[in-house]
């Protein structure tokens, strides 16, 4: 029983952290608001250079290798600096599902080499989601139909792009038919490709909700430490002081169960009951954040230039993506709520 | 206590009724926030006073009707069961106009009165400056007397409306060695004075809800003030006082969330009741608007037998703002991953108009003094704490 | 439309009040638990002096003729000094039964009269309650069974205490034998009358938890206003202003829907919902009333000699009385989420 | 990370339930707030200790097994599994323990902690003064040094257990000249020491769980002092720092209610879910209960690894008293009319101890620091707020 995260794991977060701080600061990013598909490629490059195209592409195809738990540390750090979708979906939801296709599958390992070398985005489109994120730059799209695995090049598909209240998210409804040609894997095979990745697309929503709570709680933290209101500065009022405690709190105790939820996965253990509650508790976390840490702000919390609103709207935004509230809080209900469900001290590591 | 409508009210009732489905736009306006949807709304605004239903509880001669609360909450009920336009001029009628009522001269009424209820003078209002946003009494902007004008120098902020608007209203430091809520004075002026420049603040949404307003030497006649010179604090004070308040969030607009709120609850049942939270979120939806609307009908009925209303009045503004939050956030629960579309979004079907009034609801806790401040206000005055 | 109290109502209201303050006050019901009935005839006797007891007794039978609105203000009084359940179970409940009867009912008059003289106490036993309030001090029981309406005579029942965290509270399960003997009405004949008596018995109980919260907020007031900490009173405390403002906002928007419930009541309109709407507000804001309060006196507000306990106690044993949370919301939701209910702007005072 | 336990923790987890089911008292105990519950509990206490149980982290020679705080997690889970009693002296084990296993001497600690696991000694704790209750700085009752002795004087209040127990340890000032957190020392005593009065003072359920204590020229050897005179301070603050946090209120202790809960829920789901918000908080308690466990497996395993906990553990105080409140207040309202019943009322059948946990658990957010202060200091020592 160990819930630590290695060095290597810290290190290679804090790698990422301080490149993000450089590469994904809130003037580089609106300025990518600004750009027809918002995509930088340069930006892209450097994900590859940092290896973070490739973290759990295996070393065979070019990758690091890594998995789920080391992805729940990027993913945060993703959500802090509100980097967009193709990230996720690409290297983390994408490589899963190409990791689970047969070996032998030619599709596999071409696509992995290609992720890994930054050459290639993959966008995922599950019914759970009524639109597909980042599919104007994806080379490969990868869709459900009916619980089948089907693999479709961009060109033959229609995109219609749909604005978020979040102005990086970009997300398209996918016109598409699926045939037998663009199927890879049908339904049954499919089964707990598509399962393992509607928890990972959850989880990876919970994590970078972790990561925008502690952006958000930090820019309030630096603003009313420097902002006056009748003559003290803001930050040493009580009630200011306990919104924020508030927002510390919650955040506090939804990160580790992500973490656990990381763990369970990338152990193949049953992983659906751990990753609704992490992203049900990342929900509640993040939708406090992004309330208190507007309130300290006052009026200027409302406006457009204040960066605060990037991450805000970023999580009111991933709050119904990879399942909204009631789909996590009904596979949180079967699974607590059955004749027998392990619930009491003692069940929290059994499976 | 009778909560029976008289025959009266209920002729009222009907003739209001009449009149908006004759009148309200059938196509839903563009936001006020941009410059077609305030020329659309300043339209719809001399449509009403058409029908002298610009401001109903205004006396006839200055384009209202003469009624007293009860019919305005009545009014309010029927403008919001057909879902009319927001107004754009809030700010006078609501605020201002009230205001004037109390505080203005004769001639100020006149002047401004009716052009107010035509739509011709759209208002915007002066209250935060930059480093006084919640503390008022921190206002620095300085209206130095020369001769029979003032001479303003200074910087307000978070001025809605002010974009596009005609006239401004606001609080001004008249006596430059005055300190906190002495020396300040209420004044009216049009926008385009000389000295002015207004710079657009974009809100979350990406308009322009409200300005940050320059001023370099805007001369304004002595007669635009409002009460005396130095008086500005307590005339601005009553301003945002409860009766303004009441105007300004009636209840008719939070019932008509509430439904909205039941009718997507029904329509989506099948995937909301996954989350028992959300039908219960429903539920106090309904009760909370029910009860802001009991509450403010217990208060205008005192204010029509004579009584004056105490401070326990500075509830309202903490219970209408967190309400009106909670419908939105449970709305955005209902609606799961289309929450997110913009309305003009081609999937976002016509709920798009839920993310809008979430944003708008965000900022219901800030403006109007902040809710912390809120808190202080009911602790200090209506429950006697110490300071 | 007039939604005010005339001045005799709040005349009669105030004189209640200051009776109440002498002969309620806390000491002398701290004596009161200790007697072996908890119920001295001595106050009984005053309150029919007062004309409590005959409040709402037809003015021919002895009484002052008044209705549910005037008792909705009485009953927020007693519950500001947490007066006994025998007040309102005889006096407003157990006499609108009685008044429901047939005008030529032997039972009726008799004891109508008994009741406005203060020589009756009445005990109500409805199904919604599992155990009958007062029961050991009444002369006559009004008992449901299968919906019909019982009188006994206490004599011919059996009693069985049940101490209640609120030790001013006297319950008692009853066993009886329902015969046609003691039948005063049958079930169909009865309906009206016991479903107005349970939206009484509700509405006295939220009219009670409003004064209890309303004593809380003033006992809490007058603490932090002399106790200090870190040198400084405690209500000077931005988040002890906070907790008690809360509390303040939750008791303002509570009240009015009392109000309204007992005007549905009073003239004998669709009275549940708005009934079940005051309960839930009203058990609302008593519960954090006691939360709040309790808070700002710290370890003091844990203790059995601070007078605050028998105000929280009697909030927490009201709560579920004449129906729970789970049945008044049902209720509520019946109402609100039937087709064509009429919920939008403008509905508020159509039944 | 690995979150399977290695074959020694399985091992060590099947010993502790085969002992404890052996063990357990079948009957559950009277309160230990009472005379006679309490030494019901001091001897459960001594059972405990016959089989090495009283504090399986404590090194064997002290009567422990040397366990890590993963083991200890366990044995909580055991513990709690089976509902075993409360522990009448966790002032000892939890609080003081730990502190003299940091802070005292070698002769202290084989004095101190032998008869602390054979529950021979059973230790309240006085920390508050009137005067001094979250504010602990503000101790003033005095121990002034004569000779090889202190002379105690003053006055301590909301000493818990203090009314049966034998020791007290806490916080005096030891120096008079002194302020706030200078010139306090940590001593230990008996609470038959001449020259002391205990007064209990009651609950809110009627038993006297803490009590008042009144030191009139107590005279106490010098040898009982933990630390350097006037180093007192710091060890108080290491005594309420996490660690002991941890061990006072560990995760199964909750989990345990949430299962309860849940067991409720489902006995009454027909009445219960009419409301659901019932549902909903019946379901939050369980993701909370699980998400403090994995929390304190998170901060056990760091503290395992040799990593020293920050700041961040001040959020527990608060999360868990709120979670404790919110399982006793939704069991409460899913009894409804049942729920004011006392445990030994006739018609209370078994749910008797929902009130009893809910009285107790509505002191969670006030004693150990109340929720206000932990919010302070979240604020300034975690996330650097300004003072």
């Amino acid at each position: 029983m160990d819930f630590t995260f290695s060095d290597d794991q810290r290190t290679l977060r804090d790698a990422m952290r301080d490149f993000l701080a450089v590469e994904a600061r809130p003037e580089l990013q609106r300025q990518r608001w600004q750009t027809t598909d918002g995509r930088p490629a340069e930006l892209w490059r450097q994900f590859a250079e940092q290896g973070l195209t490739g973290l759990s592409v295996p070393e065979e195809a070019g990758g690091l290798g890594l998995g789920d738990t080391d992805w729940v540390l990027m993913a945060q750090e993703l959500g802090y600096c509100a980097v967009d979708d193709s990230v996720v979906d690409s290297c983390w939801i994408a490589v899963a599902l190409l990791r689970g296709l047969p070996q032998e599958h030619p599709l596999r390992q071409p696509w992995l080499e290609k992720i890994a070398t930054g050459q290639a985005r993959i966008a995922v489109g599950h019914r759970i989601n009524p639109l597909v994120a980042d599919a104007h730059v994806a080379h490969l799209l990868l869709l459900e139909h009916n619980g089948a695995l089907h693999a479709l090049d961009p060109q033959s598909v229609k995109l219609t792009a749909n604005d978020s209240v979040d102005p990086a998210r970009r997300l398209f409804r996918v016109d598409w038919t699926p045939t037998a040609a663009n199927c890879l894997l049908d339904a049954p095979a499919a089964a707990p490709l598509w399962q393992a990745a509607l928890d990972r697309g959850a989880l990876a929503t919970a994590a970078q909700m972790l990561g925008l709570s502690k952006r958000m709680l930090d820019l309030a933290i630096a603003y009313t430490a420097e902002r006056k209101q009748f003559g003290k500065v803001l930050g040493s009022f009580q009630a200011v002081k306990h919104l924020l405690a508030d927002v510390a709190v919650k955040l506090e105790f939804a990160r580790p169960v992500a973490h656990r939820a990381a763990y369970a996965l990338s152990n193949g253990r049953p992983a659906s009951i751990h990753v609704s509650h992490a992203k049900l508790a990342a929900t509640e976390a993040s939708a406090l954040a992004a309330k208190n840490c507007m309130q300290v702000h006052g009026a200027m919390g409302y406006t457009w230039e204040l960066d605060l609103q990037m991450y805000m709207k970023r999580a009111w935004a991933l709050a119904g993506a990879w399942g909204d509230r009631s789909f996590h809080k009904a596979r949180v209900a079967d699974a607590m709520l059955k004749p027998g469900a392990p619930l009491g001290p003692g069940s929290t590591f059994t499976d | 206590m009778k909560l029976e409508y008289t025959d009266q009210q209920r002729a009222f009732r009907a003739e209001v009724r009449a009149w908006l489905e004759a009148n309200v736009p059938t196509k839903p306006l563009q936001s006020f926030d941009t410059a077609e949807g305030f020329e659309q709304h300043r339209a719809w605004e001399r449509t009403l006073s058409t029908g002298n239903w610009s401001m109903v509880t205004w006396p006839r001669q200055l384009g209202g009707r003469g009624c007293d609360l009860i019919e305005w909450l009545i009014f309010e009920e029927e403008y919001w069961r057909v879902r009319a336009p927001l107004r754009v001029n809030q700010n006078g009628i609501f605020l201002l106009g009230p205001t004037l009522m109390e505080y203005g001269s004769e001639a100020q009424k006149q002047r401004f009165l009716p052009c107010m209820a035509t739509g011709e003078h759209i208002w915007a209002q002066g209250w935060s400056e930059p480093g006084a946003g919640s503390d008022m009494a921190a206002i620095r902007t300085k209206a130095v007397r020369d001769g029979d004008h003032y001479v303003i120098n200074g910087q307000k902020i978070w001025a809605t409306r002010a974009v596009y608007a005609d006239w401004l209203f606001g609080l001004f430091r008249s006596d430059p060695d005055s300190q906190r809520h002495h020396g300040l004075s209420f004044i009216l002026l049009p926008l385009k004075t000389p000295g002015i420049t207004v710079r657009p603040i974009a809100q979350l949404n990406g308009q322009a809800g409200f300005a940050e307003i320059f001023f370099d030497d805007v001369r304004v006649p002595v007669e635009n003030r409002l009460g005396d010179e130095g008086a500005g604090w307590n005339i601005a004070m009553s301003t945002a006082g409860f009766e303004r308040g009441l105007l300004l969030r009636s209840p008719a607009r939070f019932q008509a969330t509430a439904e909205s709120l039941i009718k997507l609850y029904l329509a989506n049942r099948d995937s909301a009741d996954r989350d028992p939270a959300l039908r219960d979120a429903v539920m106090r939806a309904w009760m909370e608007a029910e009860a802001y609307a009991l509450a403010t009908y217990q208060t205008a009925s005192l204010l029509k037998a004579g009584s004056r209303i105490g401070p326990e009045s500075s509830t309202n503004k903490i219970f209408w703002s967190e309400m009106d939050r909670q419908m939105h956030e449970t709305a955005l629960a209902i609606l799961g991953a289309r929450a997110e579309l913009m309305p003009h979004a081609p999937d976002a079907g016509d709920v798009g108009q839920w993310l809008d009034g979430f944003l708008f609801s965000t900022a219901g806790s800030i403006y109007a003094g902040a809710n912390e401040i809120q808190r202080n206000i009911i602790a200090e005055r209506m429950l006697g704490m110490p300071r």
